[in-house]
């Protein structure tokens, strides 16, 4: 099934869940009775105002985005200033899957909270996305990178690496040895190869 | 899409050969060919050449722009043009690889030409890279790919579109109405 | 912090990048078990208010909390059924055993009825002309190709009426139309030149 | 007997429009797959092409038939039949996998056309229902049933996956074409001239796609 189309976030996204699960620093605005389990850190079943503690976002945002909301937040550090810096100095250099495997997809995110971090999100990850784009494509063009250099990449990019480097390996192999061959489907390949290497543990 | 599907529509260009059968008028669906007379050229797709060639039923005529001389003025246009230039033919590439690939003997300079088509190949493949990412850079909401054949889109599909989508994606992210609750993400 | 459990479900999918796990069964029981609680706890809190008026900031978080649950449940079925359903264009109509034992019996259900709601389609195809979409999958090359056979087949009916017996290790020219599907199965295996 | 298969194409020409011959029919067909491989959505159906074509391969079929075993023609048939096969199964692979990517959204958007302007074929409709209802089925019986009562609906609109009209798109001109408005940050107006080819968003062009004033490459 060849059709492949560019990665859009729909509601059974694997990926937004997972980026939609990164944690954002909060601060309780308003008593929350009953939700003390919240906070390991305190026996009281109510959740304090004031009391500071990391929400996932997909919980985090609808406190926040209400007219009077349930928490203020705090960006994580990885989109604040002194990090900004760094990227926008050579975002080339920058592991940036070390920072956050969901960088974009979680920017994406709190680009959306009305927050002053927030609003310089979008232009960050365009100047970072940009500049990158072009060690992505050459990691993706010379395959003799094995795909597992892909992990070093967040989502995002590795999405892009990975296509890039499927196509350049099929017109390596078009290249060398023309059309016409017949490969055993994908899931077919990979249910045999388990069950050879379920055999070998089995006699070994 | 994959090579050997682009590969399959340049199977329909045609090519000359020499039968070494005889038989009249054969009406295909895509059109009539032949007649075939043993030893006179006539011309038929690709896919039906490399076949026929394969049962030693026919020789191939090498394509007119297949000469290492024009082959060569045009990989030098190339070098030296900033844009593309246009190729002999949009499907230059797969139809060298198919007819050298299954007639070499019949295609005088047959290596001469496959390194020239080689080298002019990888001429644009690298111009193309260059031009992508200034493409990327440049924000601009088109490209121009005049001249680009089917075989080179390919190889920068989908890693370009793909790419291009989610630089929009990106762009658009900040500016999303604020309202309450967001269904798409909760 | 709640919604943890379901989250389990999805990183369980995300690991498996090509296959498909078991089929998780106590992990759904466990989240619905934690949306029930969530709900339970709301009804309390909208039954009997504890301050005047009545506080309804943790019944909308609990809210959130559910909704949550609910799409890691759904998203968790449907990334499942998306794989459940390469099998039938890759496996053919009838699943492996052993693949087979990793699916819930609804979801074994939803494979019957997707094969059969394909088989009817295709039948339709250009006035009833029918037409099996699952084979023909690369560009079409030559009517004949060279293929080794990897495991001892047995009997292959060749439309021309010839019959072949298929045996490991073996090789033989056979029509490609008519072999196309066991070379994706795994069955055969195409020598190219 | 001899040129028994010669008058097949005949028959097609003798068929309402004069330029309509096989070789245009299948031409067009081709250019519909590569559309609707490229195309994020789903594009309008072209069952009377494939109708036609699969009933000119079955009469070309049947002709074969009173062939003799080594006729040359015999094999040469074949082989194009075998190629335009691949060309409409794979046609009808990509729309069928868009149908069951974005069911509810083509179902939808099916529902607001008239029978004749629909993009689905009655086939593909029919699979497309029984799609959503076998996913329905499946999320009540596991899920849905055992989840608190507010919360049992199947949300249509939450569940929809739309395809991304904005994702970029290769195409060539056929029918030159002015004033195409562009969004993005400059939101140029460009012309498009007859061969030309562009990489382009898929939105602003869609039209001139369903038309046939451009091609998808």
């Amino acid at each position: 099934m060849s059709l492949c189309h560019s990665y859009m976030p729909n509601y059974f996204s694997i990926d937004d869940i997972l980026s939609s699960q990164e944690r954002v620093s909060c601060k309780i605005e308003v008593k929350l009775p009953g939700l003390g389990y919240l906070d390991v850190s305190s026996e009281s079943p109510d959740l304090q105002s004031g009391t500071k503690l990391d929400l996932p976002h997909w919980l985090a945002y609808p406190m926040n985005s209400r007219t009077h909301p349930f928490v203020s937040i705090e960006v994580p550090k990885i989109y604040k200033e002194a990090y900004r810096e760094i990227l926008t100095a050579d975002a080339c250099a920058v592991a940036l899957n070390k920072w956050s495997c969901y960088f974009y997809e979680f920017g994406i995110h709190l680009a959306q909270y009305e927050h002053s971090d927030c609003n310089l999100i979008q232009d960050l990850l365009l100047q970072a996305f940009k500049s990158r784009f072009r060690l992505v494509m050459d990691w993706a063009h010379n395959t003799g990178t094995d795909p597992t250099v892909g992990l070093q990449l967040p989502i995002l990019e590795r999405k892009l690496f990975l296509t890039g480097r499927k196509s350049r390996c099929l017109l390596i192999s078009w290249l060398k040895e023309g059309g016409g061959s017949i490969e055993t489907s994908e899931m077919v390949a990979n249910h045999k190869k388990r069950k050879r290497a379920e055999l070998e543990d089995e006699n070994t | 899409m994959d090579p050997n599907e682009v590969e399959f529509l340049g199977e329909k260009q045609l090519v000359t050969i020499i039968p070494s059968f005889t038989f009249n008028q054969i009406h295909l669906i895509s059109g009539s060919i032949g007649p075939f007379r043993a030893g006179l050229p006539t011309q038929v797709p690709i896919w039906l050449a490399v076949n026929l060639k394969q049962q030693q039923k026919c020789r191939i005529v090498g394509q007119e722009w297949m000469d290492a001389k024009l082959l060569i003025d045009v990989k030098d246009e190339e070098k030296t043009s900033k844009f593309f230039t246009k190729m002999p033919s949009d499907h230059y590439m797969d139809e060298t690889l198919m007819l050298l690939g299954v007639a070499p003997e019949d295609i005088p300079q047959a290596e001469e030409i496959r390194t020239i088509v080689k080298d002019l190949w990888d001429i644009r493949m690298s111009k193309l890279r260059t031009s992508v990412d200034a493409f990327m850079k440049s924000d601009s909401a088109f490209a121009k790919l005049d001249h680009l054949t089917p075989m080179e889109i390919n190889c920068i599909r989908p890693s370009l579109p793909h790419a291009l989508d989610q630089r929009d994606r990106i762009q658009t992210c900040g500016s999303r109405p604020r309202d309450s609750q967001d269904t798409q993400r909760s | 912090m709640f919604g943890e459990k379901a989250l389990e479900l999805i990183k369980e999918l995300e690991r498996s990048a090509e296959g498909i796990p078991p089929f998780n069964d106590d992990g759904i029981r466990q989240v619905l078990e934690e949306m029930r609680i969530l709900c339970q706890a709301n009804f309390d809190d909208i039954e009997n208010p504890t301050t005047d008026p009545p506080n309804y900031s943790s019944v909308r978080v609990r809210h959130m909390a559910i909704s949550r649950n609910k799409r890691c449940i759904l998203a968790y079925l449907y990334n499942r059924l998306q794989k459940i359903r390469q099998m039938r264009w890759e496996f053919g109509s009838i699943l492996p055993p052993e693949i087979k034992s990793l699916l819930s019996e609804p979801e074994v259900q939803w494979f019957t009825s997707y094969s059969k709601a394909l088989a009817t389609y295709m039948r339709s195809i250009g006035d009833n002309y029918g037409l099996n979409l699952a084979t023909d999958v690369t560009p079409p090359k030559s009517l004949y190709i060279e293929v080794r056979c990897l495991v001892d087949y047995g009997k292959l009916d060749l439309e021309d009426g010839e019959v072949i017996f298929l045996k490991k290790n073996s090789q033989y020219l056979l029509p490609r139309a008519e072999c196309e599907g066991l070379v994706r199965q795994g069955v055969l295996q195409h020598v190219t030149s | 007997m001899d040129d028994s298969v010669a008058d097949v194409s005949e028959h097609l020409d003798s068929s309402d429009n004069e330029e309509f011959t096989p070789g245009k029919v299948l031409q067009d067909i081709e250019n519909a797959w590569l559309n609707e491989k490229f195309a994020p959505e789903i594009l309008p159906h072209q069952s009377e092409l494939v109708d036609c074509m699969l009933e000119q391969i079955s009469h070309m079929e049947e002709n074969m038939k009173k062939l003799k075993k080594g006729d040359i023609r015999l094999a040469i048939h074949k082989m194009e039949i075998d190629r335009i096969r691949f060309v409409i199964k794979s046609y009808l692979r990509t729309r069928l996998e868009k149908i069951e990517q974005y069911t509810i959204h083509i179902l939808s958007e099916d529902d607001k056309k008239s029978p004749e302007e629909s993009y689905l074929t009655p086939g593909e409709r029919k699979f497309a229902k029984e799609y959503l209802a076998n996913i329905e089925t499946l999320f009540r019986t596991v899920a849905l049933q055992h989840m608190p009562a507010n919360f049992q609906a199947f949300e249509v609109d939450k569940l929809t996956v739309k395809p991304n009209l904005n994702s970029h798109v290769f195409l060539r001109v056929n029918k030159p074409v002015q004033g195409i408005i562009v969004p993005g940050t400059t939101n140029d107006e460009i012309d498009l001239t007859a061969g030309a080819q562009r990489l382009i968003q898929y939105q602003p062009i869609a039209s001139l796609v369903k038309e046939g004033a451009v091609q998808l490459i």
